[in-house]
């Protein structure tokens, strides 16, 4: 199989068939864009989640009164468990303050107050795996088992919503790119139909003059091959083009952008995929084909 | 070289040849003849293999029809030039192209591709349009580009179809000629025809052909 | 020229050419799907935003043992205001009662406290179209002005936050759909031309025997139509499957959902924006086209 | 009827037909003829407008070629009967449909097409084969339909290329007599070919083509 005469006529076809092609080399541009949109959003909303064991914390109320050789025991009982990544004593005077901070607004509120009327707390930061909303909850259950723990108090409707849009959007996330990578895969197949159906023609007497199958199939694997690749590669300057606009530019004006993460490296495999998918298009296709 | 054995050939609702038997040897140059519809091209198509008997046993150059691999056809083809009766040029390409083709699907490299085409180009007077593209040739141009693609890679058969059906007497002649030429070095030539002032006055096996039948052979 | 032969023509046609067809009518089906998934996501938002006036508010802090009489005037004087839709005013009373409502998990704050700090507030509640960052800045600073007023408090970082984003997803959506809808032309168009061009030959045999230009392109024309609706219709009813499953079947696990609104009038008018959009790409290829 | 004054035509590089003189009455049967490559088909595009002359002046029934309005020429061609020379069949449509297009074209309805195209397809012996399609048939077989679809909308004027190329003399034989009938009803046809066979014994004109000259004339 003389594979250079192979390449050059599947480049020639590409520039023969202008419509089909920038048809198709579009769709799966844009199709890869979307997916790589989706992916974005994903990972996003997911490094955010990550983060949350920062921000997330279980509120643990301790009994009035009691000793510091208690409290000690208390702490170190929460140390221990699997799920605790850390544990931070706030006495009450600094509870006191912490409350005062936060009501500066409304200082009139402990005008009349002479007495600390607030409890020693704990501070209880989990560990990023334990973060599910049955863990946090048996946790809670747990700690108001403990001597001496008189009131539990965590976030469990946001970790519960948190939780659902997770769920959610990994599963939306999935649907939209299995569905679009289909879709690509679709592309390619019926482009390299419509070519194959055009040169029909062409290839029955290329046939009868003795072309091997090979010689015949050849140009619309690599014909596939660059349409997926240049779809990918179009992608790619999409997606970065949406970097820069969006994230760089609307960040300006729309601080909540500027939080985007970008994963570079991996939107560098975009025109890899764009390949693989449209070999695995034109492959098919081919396969089907009866000739 | 070519055999057929009892072969039939049905189409849809028609037999297209009935009981075919002939035996053409390596070297021969064998007329077709037979009214419109009376079976040549079919009878070609068999020997090209581009379609397969229905009964009987077609033997072409050791190759046999009913036992012959999809894969190895090609490479028999590879033996045959063929002059097909609608032409089958590409019309997207060149008419130097349209006759290279034939050799690049050997694999041949383009240094040695250059001067063979020229010549095949030059044997059906062609040599000038060479940068022309076969729907801005004449009716009777088409059909010599068609010629010479047949006759390019210097095939052990040549099967013609109709071959000098837009060709004007004159020209006719000098294809004719042409073929006698290479029939004369040894290749085997089968043209199929109406057009008696092919084979008047030529050395030759005439098979007369009606509606699927051989119906008489004729040697002179 | 004979219409009822040429659209068995075109109708003809579209099942010959089932790939190039198929590829096509995807594709504009996808493409609506998106820009309806888009619209519905701006259109949510809106509502969304737009059900805010009754939920922002602007407090205004009265100074301590203000007469009746000047409460009612500076009630009066905000009322008197274009942007505002309506003032309540809260006695301290009532305002204890809300804190202590708010801090009920740590009713030990209040343990020590007999007089009341807090002073009479205002609230505020604006006009839908008042509800600009500008506008409220405005008017907080006007209330400040105001004899008797000690503090005003609104959520100034929500707002722009609000404002924000309410901006960057319309540009956002109308960008989409621009290019999205140029994107559909373009397929319809260039399918339009990749069937012209494999019919060439048969329609220059048309001409030969002396067909008129409209028997030729009225094929194409209906094609166009036929291929911009079935993608409006495949469209319309991805659009109802994903109302089906996400917003009826997901609400259930992710509450989230069910909130979206679903403005099914104006998805009705998918097939015929498919349409228009099929006739429009046939009409521009036909008119590029030289025969 | 036709008429060409002068008539010169030139192709990218080179010269098909030069300072080109005839009258074709109403009524007539004329044959051009001339070796291949001498601008018959050439000479047959300009009659029926697919292509406009460089020099001189052409009128068909009454239509100038250098002032027709481009979408007046569909109606020019209503009256003309054309068998193309490569046929111009549409592949994926039946026999019947081929025929019949001639007909829709026009705007007729499809109950007085019907018996229309039987008539035409009986006419070159192939009413039989309406349902099949043009690649199924043999060469000859599909020549016949393109003959069936010139004369089937009984034009004013028929242009026949190589009508015959592909047939054997026995079909050719009757071809020409449907011709005849044809003209013999008024009809005027015009035919170009270098079959002599089919003028050899005909009441008729004959002209002469070479390398894009009018050599000679030849009444008979
Ligand atoms: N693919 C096909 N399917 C069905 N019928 C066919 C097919 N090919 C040929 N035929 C029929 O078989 C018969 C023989 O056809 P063939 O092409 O062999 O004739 P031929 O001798 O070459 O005629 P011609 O001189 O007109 O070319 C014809 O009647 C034709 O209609
Ligand atoms: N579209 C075209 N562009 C360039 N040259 C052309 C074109 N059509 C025809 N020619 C050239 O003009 C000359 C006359 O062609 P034409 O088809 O009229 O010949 P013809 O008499 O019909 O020949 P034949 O008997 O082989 O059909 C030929 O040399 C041909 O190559
Ligand atoms: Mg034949
Ligand atoms: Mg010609």
């Amino acid at each position: 199989m003389p594979l250079p005469y192979t390449v050059r006529l599947a480049v020639q076809s590409l520039f023969k068939e202008p419509w089909v092609n920038l048809l198709s080399i579009l769709t799966i541009g844009v199709g890869l864009f979307i997916i790589s949109l989706a992916f974005l959003i994903v990972y996003n909303f997911d490094m955010a989640t990550r983060k949350l064991p920062d921000k997330f914390s279980l509120n643990v109320y301790l009994d009035h009164n009691l000793s510091q050789e208690r409290v000690r025991n208390i702490v170190g009982a929460f140390r221990e468990k699997d799920a605790v990544y850390s544990v931070r004593h706030i006495p009450k005077q600094d509870a006191l303050e912490e409350l005062k901070n936060m009501l500066k607004d409304s200082p009139f509120v402990f005008e009349g107050l002479d007495d600390n009327p607030l409890p020693d707390s704990l501070e209880i930061k989990l560990k990023e795996k334990a973060l599910g909303l049955e863990t946090v909850r048996a946790l809670a259950n747990e700690a108001l088992n403990i001597q001496g723990v008189n009131e539990v108090d965590y976030g469990e409707k946001f970790l519960s919503t948190i939780h659902n849009l997770k769920r959610g959007l990994h599963s939306f996330g999935a649907i939209l790119i299995v569905i679009l990578s289909a879709g690509i895969i679709f592309v390619c197949y019926s482009t390299v139909k419509i070519l194959f159906y055009r040169k029909m023609d062409e290839i029955e007497t290329y046939k009868l003059l003795g072309a091997t199958k090979g010689f015949i199939r050849s140009p619309f694997l690599i014909e596939g091959f660059l349409i997926g690749a240049t779809g990918g590669i179009l992608s790619l300057l999409g997606v970065n083009a949406f970097y820069y606009l969006s994230v760089l530019k609307l960040s300006l004006s729309i601080p909540l952008f500027s939080s985007i993460i970008f994963p570079a490296q991996f939107f560098l495999w975009l025109p890899v995929i764009g390949m693989f998918l449209g070999i695995s298009g034109a492959g098919v296709a081919l396969g089907r084909m009866k000739y | 070289m070519i055999q057929f054995e009892d072969v039939t050939k049905d189409y849809d609702n028609q037999t297209a040849l009935r009981n075919i038997n002939f035996f053409i040897d390596k070297g021969e140059m064998v007329f077709f003849t037979g009214p419109s519809g009376s079976g040549k091209t079919t009878l070609l198509r068999l020997i090209y293999m581009a379609e397969k008997p229905d009964r009987g046993r077609i033997s072409i150059a050791g190759w046999e029809a009913d036992s012959v691999k999809e894969s190895s056809i090609p490479f028999l083809r590879r033996h045959i030039g063929i002059v097909f009766q609608d032409f089958r040029l590409l019309t997207h390409r060149t008419i130097f192209d349209n006759v290279a083709i034939a050799l690049r699907i050997r694999g041949m490299r383009e240094r040695e591709i250059k001067p063979k085409v020229y010549d095949a180009l030059k044997t059906v007077y062609l040599r000038h349009k060479s940068d022309s593209y076969p729907l801005k040739l004449s009716g009777g141009e088409q059909q010599r580009v068609v010629i010479a693609r047949a006759i390019v890679a210097d095939p052990t058969v040549i099967l013609a179809d109709e071959p000098t059906g837009n060709l004007d007497p004159d020209t006719a002649y000098g294809i004719m000629k042409a073929f006698k030429t290479i029939n004369a070095k040894g290749t085997t030539v089968v043209i199929a025809t109406h057009n008696r002032e092919l084979f008047r006055d030529t050395v030759r096996r005439v098979l007369h052909l009606d509606t699927g039948n051989l119906v008489s052979e004729d040697l002179g």
